[in-house]
């Protein structure tokens, strides 16, 4: 059973961002289908990288929620998930990284994932994904099986290599870059494309 | 040797603002540096310090090492490398013999701060958010003015989410700084994230006090909306303040877009559209 | 144009460039001989501390108006409170004894080696050298009390106030030397003479052990009657008229 | 704007004018001492000619000295991001992601594992 599925631009935003910052927390929202909200089966379409910056203060967080919120319903998505990289590259612990963004979710989508990247695993050539999630049910975050993960398409793990190797990490913009030049666009949409690219060569 | 030159400006350029691009000052080290050590002229012992740290950033063990090698030849007794030293043995996690090194530095000049620090940053480094916590706490009663301390306590209460606490870190560097937007920026940050009516009033007078002080400053603006608009909504407020609230959200609002004018972002106008319907 | 004295050019020459010379190199010499001789003092950690803590209460007592009302009086009531605050604290007087003490001794001993012997020494010399000469001429009248000062070694009453004897000269240029040394060997060096000299006349309370109850107690005072204004009060009516 | 060859050269030429006109001053001078004038003010050129090259000077010095500061106190932080700010190096710790963007190394082999 795999009914927790990552796309290859939710997968590789999620890992670049975690890249682009080794020496920090981060975090961002994972967006899904609207139409997709039923049961506990999930499909995360695209990630919005936030922050790398004090991640527990609020004010720009609730900014940032309220226009991708905005930006996502116009696509038909919905947020539907939380991810967070910790800054201890031994911390991967779901309790460290409950965040107010994740405890809100449940009133926005009914069965949200938290997901965490899991920094042991990671590196250059990455042969498993590098993720935990927990999923909300009944009332709490409880961790999922990894065998529940699945990445769609399966070449997300060969593209996210590749565009490590050549440094793409320096092509994602959070929404802390943004607020830093607001001429950087966090939706990112030069990585879109990067990442179409790649994933069509490996097809 | 022109190539050394600029190798040496940008990295002095990076230091000076305390940029940690560790990936690319590693690469400018073996692309320009590495082969030309003796050419560093006066700068050298601030250029190996800048690459040992960027090394051990990068894991990359043999250039940390042979910069170490280098501060030793010419500073054969500094205590300053031998912090270095410890650094080399945190990076690989060897957080014992660290300390013993750190100690020993302590041992032969109470007054060394540096080594004080590396030893909180270990307690940092193995998780110990809290123990660090205390033991900074400590630090500061000796090296009260310290702002870097202050500084790093103020961020360690926050990812504690202790708030109040991190208020009064940013405090102090705001009287250590008074004319620094990001200090009030963060301050408003704090403050509004404590939420509660009396500290969201004061958050809009910081914000406003790093808007004024640095009119592009984003955070600030966005920050200033919302707190505008939280008193505008709030039920306590006397309707008086409301209107000056609701007046000046408008006018931040017309600010904020004069800010995206120039930008060519997809949907912006959708993006602040969000911002209208709270 | 009336009386006007002739001085012979020789005199730029053998007297009055070879004194600026001298004085000069003298002053780089013992620059680097302190250098050579100074020992570090080691800095006891109390004193660091005060010295923080002094900083500290004087950036609060400045820059106070930045902090609201109550973040200001949490602070000053942490400073200046009755019995536990920073600034009321009891130290037990530090008493030390010079003689007991041999790094103070050696330390006195290098001192007086590196600037009182060369004084003398050069300054001796320099009056046997090149005693007796009208070196130069001040641009400006001088009156006649001026005389003992600037024509130290020659006494002749019938002269304008406003020459210089090279005796004079050499002290000037002791004294006056102290920019120069400041650009050349950067700032805080050991040649400046003359802030060594202001050392010794208050030498006796800088060599006492550092007593930081009178420091305190000035801070203290200053804390008190700081009357603390937010500058922040009526900020939001100054950023919307400022920017129209 | 970094300090050009052409400024330089200005600044050169100005002091070397004034110079020029300190000298003319002092022969000025022992013109009137030898012909037993008495002296009552410089010549016209010397007086114009020692303003040009103040002028000249203070230009030459503006442009190699180098930029201006402003002078509102916050002006210099304007450019400051906490991007860069929140780094503080006295407190920086290893323990992080860095290591494995570092081509040589493959997958993390932590002692608890």
């Amino acid at each position: 059973m795999s009914d927790i599925t990552f796309s290859a631009r939710a997968y590789c935003k999620i890992i670049l961002h975690a890249a682009k910052y080794p020496h920090c927390s981060v975090n961002g929202v994972l967006l899904s289908k609207s139409s997709s909200s039923k049961g506990k089966e999930i499909e995360f379409v695209d990630a919005v990288p936030l922050f790398h910056i004090a991640l527990n203060l609020t004010p720009m967080a609730e900014i940032a929620l309220m226009q991708i919120d905005e930006l996502a319903s116009q696509q038909d998505l919905v947020i539907s998930g939380y991810y967070t990289a910790l800054e201890n590259i031994r911390d991967c612990s779901f309790e460290k990284a409950t965040h107010r963004i994740a405890d809100k979710l449940p009133s926005n989508f009914p069965s949200p994932c938290l997901v965490v990247v899991d920094n042991t695993k990671l590196g250059i050539h990455m042969d498993n994904v590098a993720l935990k999630v927990a999923q909300f049910v009944d009332g709490s975050y409880k961790p999922s099986d990894t065998n529940r993960i699945c990445l769609n398409p399966d070449t997300a793990l060969d593209v996210c290599s590749g565009l490590l190797e050549r440094s793409g990490y320096n092509l994602i913009v959070d929404f802390d870059n943004h607020l830093d030049n607001i001429s950087l666009d966090w939706m990112n949409p030069q990585l879109n494309e990067e990442i179409d690219n790649l994933v069509s060569v490996f097809d | 040797m022109t190539n050394v030159n600029s190798s040496l400006d940008q990295l002095r350029v990076w230091r000076e603002n305390n940029d940690r691009k560790s990936r690319e000052i590693i690469e400018i080290w073996i692309r320009n540096l590495n082969s030309n050590v003796q050419k560093l002229g006066k700068e050298k012992p601030l250029v190996l310090e800048q690459v040992c740290i960027a090394a051990l950033d990068c894991n990359e063990l043999g250039i940390a090492q042979k910069c170490i090698q280098e501060l030793y030849k010419d500073f054969p007794k500094s205590l300053r490398v031998k912090k270095f030293e410890a650094m080399f043995l945190e990076a690989q996690e060897k957080y014992e013999e660290a300390i013993e090194i750190l100690d020993n530095i302590i041992k032969h000049d109470e007054t060394h701060s540096g080594a004080k620090k590396r030893k909180i940053a270990i307690l940092k480094a193995q998780g110990r958010n809290v123990e660090a916590i205390k033991e900074l706490a400590d630090y500061l009663k000796i090296f009260m003015a310290d702002v870097e301390a202050w500084q790093e306590l103020s961020e360690l209460y926050i990812t504690e989410q202790d708030f109040s606490k991190a208020a009064f870190c940013v405090e102090e560097l705001i009287l250590h700084n008074p004319h620094n937007h990001l200090l009030h920026q963060r301050y408003a940050d704090i403050k509004y994230t404590q939420g509660g009516l009396e500290n969201i009033e004061i958050a809009r007078s910081y914000y406003c006090q790093a808007v004024k002080l640095n009119p592009n400053n984003m955070r600030a603006l966005y920050g200033l909306y919302l707190a505008t608009t939280a008193i505008a909504t709030s039920q306590k407020c006397s309707s008086q303040k409301k209107k000056e609230a609701l007046k000046l959200s408008e006018w931040v609002l017309d600010e904020i877009q004069s800010q995206y004018k120039d930008v060519e972002v997809s949907d912006m106008e959708e993006r602040l559209g969000a911002l209208q319907l709270n | 144009m009336t009386a006007d004295l002739i001085v012979d050019p020789q005199i730029r020459f053998w007297v009055f460039l070879p004194i600026v010379v001298i004085t000069f190199l003298v002053g780089i010499l013992r620059h680097y001989i302190s250098i050579l001789l100074s020992s570090q003092k080691k800095v006891e950690i109390q004193q660091l501390a005060d010295s923080q803590l002094i900083l500290r209460a004087r950036v609060l007592r400045e820059n106070a108006k930045y902090i609201p009302k109550t973040s200001f009086l949490i602070r000053k009531h942490a400073f200046n409170r009755e019995e536990e605050g920073y600034l009321m604290q009891k130290r037990p007087p530090v008493t030390q004894n010079m003689m007991t003490d041999p790094t103070m001794m050696t330390d006195m001993v290098k001192g007086n080696l590196t600037n009182v012997l060369p004084m003398i020494i050069i300054g001796g010399w320099i009056n046997w050298m090149f005693s007796g000469f009208i070196t130069t001429k001040v641009p400006f009248p001088l009156t006649l009390r001026f005389k003992s000062m600037l024509q130290r070694g020659i006494e002749l009453s019938h002269l304008d106030a406003s020459w210089v004897s090279s005796a004079s000269w050499y002290f000037l240029n002791v004294f006056g030397l102290r920019s120069i040394y400041a650009l050349v060997l950067g700032e805080n060096n050991a040649a400046d003479q003359s802030k060594q000299m202001q050392d010794q006349m208050s030498g006796a309370a800088m060599a006492m052990p550092n007593d930081p109850k009178v420091p305190f107690k000035a801070e203290w005072e200053a804390l008190e009657i700081v009357d603390h204004q937010w500058v922040l009060t009526d900020i939001e009516n100054t950023i919307t008229q400022s920017d129209g | 704007m970094p300090a050009t060859l052409f400024h330089r050269f200005v600044l050169t030429i100005g002091f070397l004018s004034l110079f020029h006109v300190a000298y003319s001053a002092a022969q000025h001078r022992s013109y009137l001492r030898l012909n037993e004038l008495d002296f009552t003010h410089l010549p016209l050129d010397v007086i114009i000619q020692a303003f040009i090259s103040l002028f000249v000077i203070m230009y030459g010095v503006m442009n190699v000295a180098g930029d201006f500061k402003e002078i509102k106190a916050s002006a210099e932080l304007e450019n400051r991001f906490w991007e860069t700010f929140k780094n503080v190096p006295s407190f920086y710790t290893f323990s992080h992601r860095g290591r494995f963007l570092n081509p040589s190394y493959s997958s993390y082999k932590g002692d608890d594992e």
